[in-house]
């Protein structure tokens, strides 16, 4: 009979009490996903991004606030700290994340531009994404993360397909739905083994568990096996990886834009505190899988990314070798390489969306998505062409972008770990890397172009602007955000 | 009643569930038709269920019990958007082999 | 006696997973697959989560699978039979899905579930000991669900809709 | 402070030019350039009484990771700067008369590289260095790129990756000795007077070596070189000629022999034969290329080449000898290259076999062409001879055959380059060369200032010699322990 | 007396810097006088120091401290001493007069002003040379020099050949050079100085250490076999005759190509004690010696066989050397300045006179058409044949004497090579200028004496060729050796080193002249035989055949050096250009890269766009990974 009282009131209740940390966060980000649609029924789509951005910064502040938060998870008024746990590592990433969404809604106001009648479902799904990319980056409960990680895909196959006419967007959608499903279900079997081998899905339970006598028993063992094989599905890790091409190519752009940053970064984050916290106990056996797979997705990755003539072909495959890299840092969870993966996490995003902050007009304008789209365009918009310049340079590593201190940042923790060989096979693999960054920047300023004009709305160009202003500002001084956790 | 339950080991179900789960994953492999690969993975999901409860009512804690519904409801939602995927690509090719969807690739 | 039970609903289980399989018609499958979820229903019975079981049938028989029945009438998938892989694609399906399974054993074989007793009805499967889990301790992620479904509900309904271009 | 006016200054200038606009671009930019050039005069002198300390510079930058702002001016980065802070404005001026498009793009690139290589020459933390060696490399391949000749892209492409793999290398040995360091920082100090067992220096010198071998280059890893400064635009191959080499050089004293002594040890014998074998390989390829820019690249392997060795000697005459040598040929190969695209800009060829008789259509350039050839063939009296008189003793001090064999260079480079010279500006005019006007007032100036170092250094280098001698003599010492 | 010896090199750089920088401002033709000033100057400076210099003692200037590096300091010195005065007696006085004559003989030339600054940097690097107080300094002067000859040789620069010529000179010079520089390394780091005065006190004790000092030796004598054109690396200098006369007279006779001589006399301490060099330098001059003199036989160009002549003089004075008689060497160099640089302003004359006829075929019946140059010719040609009581007589004895009396083989070689001497000399003679002109009668109207610029020199020159025995006067006229005496200083230390046979006897001596000049003045009767009246004339080119034509083509040494050095030079870098640099290693690189892609392309392929294949893989993956987890 109470707890009914409690589910009656919660929502204010819950709404209210600025003592909820994560949740309040969590249920303003609903909130607002939520407002999309009313505006649509209120029919106020002209509002629709402002107020989102608006609301977002107000989330911002609000996660930013979590900083210096106690450790007190009421969500109406039930002690919610088996399901979620506030730290830094949380706050940093939700900040990180929102900042990245923010500048997404900022691109989607243009690209959505055709299908006005459709944007606040985009939108509120965009949302959804977000709230469930903070459950992951606070789940402190198997259930929360299998739950985040539901939203977050279900999302997305949906935005993937979301070109119902278009069937290169349908095969990408239903590509993504099927692998997706079948990783779910291996998570789902890991997850059950776990919960057999543990009791529980309480993620410090599990920890304890492993901690003591994780070793002795096969089935948490593959469980976590199972679990991790998941995840790699998740952040694309060879041989995984196979869904992110044809994914990222058929997709509507923005939605590989999506993909390509906030939802890496998001399942890198839940993948670091499952295996820093749940797993942490084995990582041991963990490791030893781990090694031969971050290899394999590194050299597959940067190899394959050669011969690619779509863009964002070619930036899902580097995407992939970029997850090779941060599969470092789960590798050298000993030492805290949690701030490693932010920094590189923050200057892969940066990059990332900066590159298409400049290809998506291109390629409206264009009509196609390969390299060659972005021909002469360093005559045509010396400006794009620099920005776009200045993001693959980051994108490949080098000084004083962002970039580099990102790849140096994960190296030094890789060595300080002792994984000399791997981090020396990774060094190898960026210079391949610096390659196929080098052939969009060819295109852009060697080969001559057609005239067709690019106009890059303001809204673009502030995206881009801000993305290398702040790959500039964070490879100059870096101390914002290296060493923060 | 006690003496006859302990008749079922618990290992039995795992074994049980595992086949179904391969069986499944040899059902995604093994067919073209979107509709029944989905349905495998329901499969999948339907023996992970299953595990789950078992070890849920042999360990003596409810937790397992509960996550199976969070499953359902995830089952559920996926098999709607799945389906949903389904209809608008049959709009556009007239089929639901899977096989035919490769023009994304290398 | 449980044992007996036990063993005979597995039987239908798997032969019945099996038909879902290899049938050639999806209309079989979607048959063979709705008596499987009923036979996994028996065994919740006999695992005691009588609850969970009614919901089961409710959700997959009702819902799910109706949905899928739906979908296929739709498509009229009924009458035609699908083509299958190649013969080498089927083998290296099977071998694989084979080893995944032996693998798995083969990890597992050493496992002891020493300590479980098999519980006394101590009615953890019923309504309100489940329910009252659910709105207590997992309040949270079950609000967390709905949000998924809403995303999952609009999803759905912009891409099944129908638009004339 | 005035460690950082001197970085920061290009770096201003550089926006400078490139917001005012292609018009007067090479303008300011000479102008910015000349006030570097006095900075640095005025750096020199207060070197003079106030040494070193002077210039110290120390900020911590980034915590987590221990990298500090260090730089600092001793007498070996004071030696190198001033060499860049004194070509670069030659080059800029070089560039005027020529249609350049994108002017401002061009000059304000000019002004990022001299940037960047001041910072190299001034950092003092590993991993600050690093970051100046990269962006070094950004500008010249964008020079390069958008103004450099026919088949460009895939050789600067070539270039930037190849070099850039070195250098990648060299990020990871550098990680490598910051954990292996004890204070666990990048700082020179630390790394000078940390220990690392030998197995580790032995590995750890490839990862360095390779890096500044690729950039140097020593044979054989310069085969990006010719085609690179073939095809890059004169301005870019003065750069990449006359101060980006010599950044490998200026590491290797820097970096590699005081921070890996065993490494050295064990692999410097190696190392030593490779350089004189390039010496010889590099001059006797010189003596049959047809194309002008080509030869001289070969020739400038051959020279740096020589410089390495004398720094693999290990002893004072060869280190002095190779600070020398690479302000001597730092000058002369901006001269000679300069000469190279006076005559590519007059007669639209550089093919040798198709020049000749430009000497009597143009005397004054042929006079200072003559001289940047005597330079640059180590005739006494020129900057040259007293490089190449203390690098060959030092090769012989280290052993008398490599000596020998790295002698050669004198006879071989005599060959070709009087056999260039004879080719291109002796004998009857060609049908190439109907008309040939002498020397604008830009290029006089140019070549003048290269003239006359080329006898003042020549004739009197002590103070060169001064300025260097106790980093060195410490160097030495350093290693000794 | 320090400002003096500072002048004496500055002023021939002030004329150069004159010349070269305001050249072209100052009145036409105004450069023959400041460069010849400017030389004559600094002989007025010599004389002047001469004056009041004594024999052993000497001047050290040190301009300022050049190279200190390490525990080594070169100073920037100049030092005057007896051998030094010599020397810069010749080279200044000498100079100037060819300087004077260069006047007339460049009169017209476009690159007049060119010429007169090349030639007064030349006499100012060859002035370093000389008063260098350490071997660097020395080295300044040595490269110098060559650099100068190189530019003088090709100083018509139109003319391919001519440039071949001087770079063929720069770079055979630079092979001995090295040699140099290699011996100057040992000495510095052995010696741990280079200032030469040091070097030779220092030398004893260094003795000790075998094969040191003989190491040292022969490197600097390939270098002097470079500069003073001694076999193998003489071939340079017969097509140095390319360059104008004038400098053929300065650089390749009278100056430059004794510098290897003055170097060794210069360190004849070190050289004393390696007398293991010393035997190689004797026999080098002797081959050298006979060998030039049988070539210059068969010479039809008449500078040519001047050049020839030289190259066989030089080869004698390295005897000298290598017999230890340091002095006596000097006495022929400068005696042969002398002759050889006045028979080259003769023939310069005659080709002047000939508007640039050099071939002595074309020749003949000029001694009535230019008398002067006929006399003065004849009389140096007498001298360095060694006909009696002229200078070539004396010094070239002195030699035979020290030869006769410590080898007789060597002294029987020289005596026919000096025979061989008078032969062709008069041979030159007599077809020059005696008989009728061979040329056309066009050529022959336009033959006249040359102008007082021209013939003064030569005046001045012919008494010196005549009289200059007299500093070398032997004993046997009861006249002490002035010259021995003057450089005693200088060439003690080694004197007492080699041990000389107590001398020969004056009759011996006088019966050895005796010989030496019969033998010459009958060479020059045969001669006067076969040219005179039987006017014979050397065959044309083509129709020459057997030994004649093997001696022609100089025994094809250069055809030699060009099929087996220059050549393959090229093949290989050829080689290691085309095929080695770009085959092979440019190609490891671009393979590497090709590797990658191709790797990548194979990698590709795996993404065949079929979903049951991804997951296939993917379920494969897992296996694949469960059984590495199993096994490890």
């Amino acid at each position: 009979m109470e707890f009914a009282n409690d589910f009656l009131s919660f929502n204010f209740l819950g709404a209210l009490n600025i003592k909820d940390n994560i949740v309040n966060t969590l249920i303003y980000t609903a909130a607002l996903g939520m407002l999309c649609l009313a505006m649509e029924i209120l029919n106020l789509r002209k509002l629709m991004i402002p107020v989102i951005l608006l609301g977002l910064a107000v989330i911002f502040g609000v996660n930013m606030m979590n900083w210096s938060a106690i450790d007190l998870f009421i969500f109406a008024g039930l002690d919610m700290s088996s399901m979620v746990h506030t730290d830094h590592f949380t706050v940093a990433f939700n900040g990180l994340l929102i900042f990245a969404a923010g500048l997404l809604f900022t691109m989607s106001h243009d690209f959505y531009r055709d299908e006005q009648h459709h944007l606040s479902d985009y939108m509120a799904i965009i949302v959804f994404i977000l709230c469930g990319a903070m459950v992951l980056t606070s789940f402190s409960n198997l259930v929360m993360l299998f739950l985040g990680i539901e939203i977050v895909s279900i999302s997305l196959y949906i935005l993937a397909g979301s070109r119902k006419h278009d069937t290169r967007s349908n095969e990408a959608g239903l590509k993504y739905f099927l692998m997706g499903a079948f990783a779910s279900a291996i998570l789902l079997f890991g997850i059950t083994l776990t919960y057999g081998a543990t009791g529980s899905f309480e993620i410090p339970e599990i920890g304890a568990f492993a901690a003591s006598s994780g070793m002795e028993s096969p089935m948490f063992l593959v469980g976590a096996l199972l679990t991790v094989f998941a995840l790699l599905f998740k952040v694309a890790a060879v041989p995984f990886h196979f869904w992110s091409p044809d994914v990222y190519e058929g997709s509507p752009s923005l939605v590989t834009t999506l993909m390509a940053t906030l939802v890496k970064i998001t399942f890198f984050a839940a993948f670091y505190r499952l295996m820093s916290t749940g797993f942490m106990g084995i990582h041991d056996y963990t490791s030893d899988i781990l090694v031969i797979v971050t290899a394999a997705t590194m050299i597959v990755g940067n190899l394959v990314a050669l011969r690619q003539i779509n863009f964002k072909r070619l930036l899902a495959y580097s995407g992939i070798a970029h997850a090779g890299y941060m599969l470092l840092t789960i590798l050298s969870i000993n030492s805290n390489s949690s701030a490693a993966l932010l920094f590189y996490g923050a200057s892969y995003i940066l990059a990332t969306i900066g590159a298409f902050a400049v290809a998506l007009p291109v390629f409206k304008s264009s009509g196609n998505e390969s390299i060659e789209a972005f021909n002469g365009l360093g005559r045509k918009k010396p400006f794009m062409a620099g920005m776009l310049t200045l993001s693959m340079l980051s994108l490949a590593g080098i000084p004083p972008l962002a970039g580099f201190l990102g790849k140096y940042y994960i190296f030094s923790e890789a060595i300080k770990n002792g994984y000399v060989a791997i981090t020396f096979l990774a060094v190898l693999a960026s210079i391949v890397g610096v390659y196929y960054y080098f052939k969009v920047i060819l295109a852009m300023y060697t080969k001559p172009g057609d005239e067709t004009a690019v106009q890059p709305t303001l809204l673009y160009s502030i995206v881009m602007l801000v993305c290398v202003a702040f790959s500039l500002l964070l490879g100059v001084w870096p101390g914002g955000l290296m060493g923060l956790l | 009643m006690e003496q006859t339950a302990q008749l079922v080991p618990l290992n039995w179900y795992l074994l049980l569930s595992t086949f179904l789960f391969c069986t499944g994953v040899m059902g995604v492999l093994f067919r073209r038709n979107a509709i029944i690969v989905l349905m495998c993975i329901e499969l999948m999901l339907n023996s992970v269920n299953m595990l789950l409860v078992a070890f849920s009512s042999y360990s003596g804690n409810s937790d397992g019990q509960v996550f199976v519904f969070f499953i359902m409801v995830v089952a559920a939602a996926e098999v709607a958007v799945g389906l949903a995927l389904l209809v608008s690509i049959y709009r556009n090719l007239g089929s639901t082999d899977i096989d035919i969807l490769n023009k994304l690739k290398w | 006696m449980n044992q007996l039970i036990f063993f005979s609903l597995s039987t239908l289980t798997i032969l019945s997973a099996l038909s879902m399989v290899f049938s050639r018609k999806p209309m079989y499958s979607v048959l063979s697959l709705i008596f499987c979820l009923f036979t996994i229903a028996g065994h919740y019975i006999l695992l005691n989560a009588h609850f969970l079981a009614i919901t089961h049938v409710i959700v997959y028989a009702g819902a799910i699978m109706v949905l899928f029945l739906f979908v296929v009438m739709l498509l009229n998938l009924n009458t035609s039979s699908d083509q299958m892989k190649t013969m080498g694609f089927q083998v290296a399906a099977m071998v694989g899905a084979g080893m995944l399974f032996l693998v798995m054993l083969a990890s597992l074989k050493s496992t002891t579930l020493g300590a479980f007793h098999f519980p006394k009805d101590n009615g953890m499967g019923l309504v309100e000991h489940v329910g009252m889990r659910l709105f207590t301790d997992y309040l949270l992620p079950f609000e967390i669900s709905s949000i998924l479904f809403l995303s999952a509900m609009i999803g759905a309904v912009l891409l099944a809709k129908k638009e004339n271009k | 402070m005035m460690t950082i006016l001197l970085l920061i200054l290009p770096l201003l200038a550089a926006l400078i030019v490139l917001l005012g606009g292609s018009k007067y671009a090479s303008r300011i930019a000479l102008g910015l350039a000349v006030a570097e050039l006095i900075l640095t005069g005025y750096a020199v002198n207060l070197f003079q009484t106030a040494g070193p300390e002077a210039f110290y510079v120390f900020h911590s930058w980034i915590e987590a990771p221990k990298v500090s702002f260090h730089l600092g001016l001793d007498g070996l980065s004071l030696v190198m700067v001033l060499l860049t802070n004194l070509l670069v404005p030659l080059i800029i001026l070089s560039g005027f008369n020529r249609t350049i498009p994108n002017a401002k793009g061009y000059f304000s690139l000019i002004l990022l590289m001299q940037f960047a290589l001041v910072g190299v020459f001034t950092a003092m933390d590993g991993l600050l260095y690093y970051i100046f060696w990269e962006v070094a490399l950004i500008p010249i391949y964008f020079i390069a790129l958008r103004w450099g000749g026919e088949n460009r892209v895939a050789i600067t492409l070539k270039f930037f990756i190849y070099t850039l793999a070195g250098s990648l290398l060299m990020l990871f040995g550098f990680i490598m000795l910051y954990w292996y360091n004890p204070e666990q920082s990048f700082d020179i100090r630390e790394l000078y007077t940390m220990v690392i067992s030998e197995e580790n220096q032995s590995w750890l010198f490839w990862m360095f070596f390779l890096a500044f071998a690729i950039k140097i280059p020593i044979v054989p890893f310069h085969t990006w070189q010719a085609d690179t400064y073939r095809e890059s635009p004169t301005q870019g191959t003065m750069l990449l000629s006359g101060i980006m080499l010599k950044m490998g050089t200026y590491s290797l004293i820097r970096w590699l022999l005081p921070v890996l002594p065993l490494g050295v040890a064990k692999w410097g014998q190696l190392a030593m034969i490779l350089c004189v074998a390039g010496i010889v390989y590099a001059s006797i390829i010189a003596l049959k290329q047809r194309n002008l820019k080509n030869l001289l690249a070969y020739s400038s392997v051959a020279h740096v080449g020589l410089i390495a060795a004398g720094i693999f000697a290990l002893n004072i005459q060869g280190l002095q000898g190779s600070v020398v040598q690479m302000f001597a040929h730092g000058v002369n190969v901006v001269g000679l290259f300069f000469c190279a695209d006076i005559i590519l800009n007059r007669t639209h060829t550089n093919e040798i076999n198709e020049l000749g008789g430009i000497r009597n259509l143009a005397p004054i350039f042929s006079t200072m062409f003559t001289v940047v050839v005597l330079g640059s063939i180590a005739l006494p009296l020129t900057n040259g001879f007293i490089g190449e008189f203390l690098l060959l003793y030092g090769v012989y001090e280290y052993n008398v055959w490599l000596s020998v064999f790295a002698g050669l260079t004198i006879i071989l480079g005599a060959a070709y380059m009087l056999r260039m010279f004879k080719k291109v500006m002796l004998g009857k005019p060609s049908s190439a060369v109907p008309e040939f006007p002498d020397l604008y007032w830009n290029e006089k100036i140019v070549l003048g200032v290269i003239v006359v170092i080329i006898f003042g250094m020549g004739i009197y280098p002590q103070p060169l010699f001064n300025l260097v001698e106790p980093v060195l003599q410490d160097i030495l010492s350093h290693r000794m322990l | 007396m320090t400002f003096l010896g500072l002048l004496i090199p500055i002023l021939p750089l002030l004329g150069f810097l004159v010349n070269g920088l305001l050249g072209k401002y100052l009145p036409k033709g105004s450069a023959g006088w400041i460069g010849s000033i400017s030389v004559l100057a600094s002989f007025i400076c010599v004389l002047l120091i001469f004056k009041d210099l004594q024999a052993d003692q000497t001047i050290r200037i040190e301009i300022f401290n050049w190279i200190a590096v390490g525990d080594f300091s070169i100073s920037f010195g100049l030092w005057l001493d007896a051998l030094t005065m010599i020397m810069l007696m010749v080279v200044t006085g000498v100079g100037f007069l060819i300087h004077l004559y260069s006047i007339g003989y460049m009169h017209g030339d476009e690159g007049f002003t060119r010429f007169f600054t090349y030639l007064n940097l030349f006499i100012f690097f060859m002035l370093l040379l000389v008063m260098g107080s350490n071997y660097l300094m020395m080295f300044i002067g040595w490269e110098g020099v060559g650099l100068c000859s190189y530019l003088l040789i090709g100083f018509w620069y139109k003319n391919e050949p001519f440039n071949d010529a001087a770079q063929k000179a720069f770079v055979m010079n630079r092979i001995g050079d090295l040699g140099f520089l290699l011996g100057m390394f040992f000495i510095l780091f052995h010696f741990g100085t280079l200032d030469i005065q040091a070097v030779q006190q220092l030398a004893p004790e260094m003795a000790a250490q075998g094969g040191l000092l003989m190491a040292i030796t022969l490197l600097l004598f390939i270098g002097a076999t470079g500069k003073s054109a001694q076999l193998p690396l003489y071939t340079w200098l017969p097509d140095a005759m390319a360059g104008p006369t004038p400098v053929s007279a300065l650089i390749h006779a009278a100056t430059m190509v004794t510098a290897g001589i003055y170097m060794i006399v210069r360190s004849n301490v070190l050289f004393a004690l390696a007398p293991d060099t010393l035997t190689i330098i004797l026999w080098v001059g002797v081959v050298t010696s006979l060998f030039a003199a049988i070539i210059g036989l068969k010479q039809n160009d008449i500078k040519k066989v001047l050049a020839y002549s030289t190259v066989s003089q030089l080869g004698l004075m390295f005897v000298a050397l290598g017999l230890g008689a340091f002095s006596s060497g000097i006495f022929h160099l400068v005696t042969h300045a002398f002759f050889k640089a006045l028979l080259f302003l003769g023939a310069g004359s005659v080709i002047h006179a000939l508007h640039g006829e050099q071939d002595i075929r074309k020749m003949g019946g000029l001694r009535k058409l230019i008398p002067i140059t006929f006399i003065t010719f004849l009389l140096a040609s007498l001298a360095i044949s060694g006909v009696p009581l002229l200078s070539g007589f004396f010094s070239k004895d002195e030699i035979l004497a020290h030869a006769f009396e410590q080898n007789k083989v060597i002294w029987i070689v020289m005596s026919i090579s000096s025979i061989l001497t008078a032969v062709y000399m008069f041979r030159l003679v007599f077809l020059t200028f005696f008989n009728d002109f061979r040329g056309t009668e066009e050529t022959r109207s336009h033959i006249h004496e040359s102008p007082w610029t021209m013939t003064y020199p030569l005046i001045v020159l012919c008494v010196l060729a005549v009289v200059g025995g007299v500093i070398g006067l032997p004993a046997i006229f009861h006249v002490s050796h002035w010259l021995n005496t003057y450089l005693a200083a200088v060439t003690e230390p080694s004197a007492l080193l080699i041990h000389h046979g107590g001398g020969i006897s004056h009759s011996l001596e006088i019966g050895l002249m005796s010989f030496a000049g019969i033998a010459a003045i009958v060479a020059i009767f045969l001669m006067y035989r076969k040219y005179i009246t039987q006017n014979a004339i050397p065959e044309s080119d083509d129709s020459m055949q057997g030994f004649t034509k093997v001696i022609y083509n100089k025994f094809y040494v250069d055809e030699f050096f060009e099929n087996w050095i220059v050549t393959p030079a090229f093949k290989l870098s050829e080689w290691f250009g085309n095929i080695f640099d770009k085959k092979i290693l440019d190609q490891l690189v671009n393979w590497t890269a090709t590797t990658m892609t191709s790797g990548g392309q194979a990698l590709r392929l795996f993404q065949g766009g079929n979903t049951g294949t991804y997951v296939l893989a993917m379920v494969i993956g897992i296996v694949v990974l469960f059984i590495i987890r199993l096994l490890i």
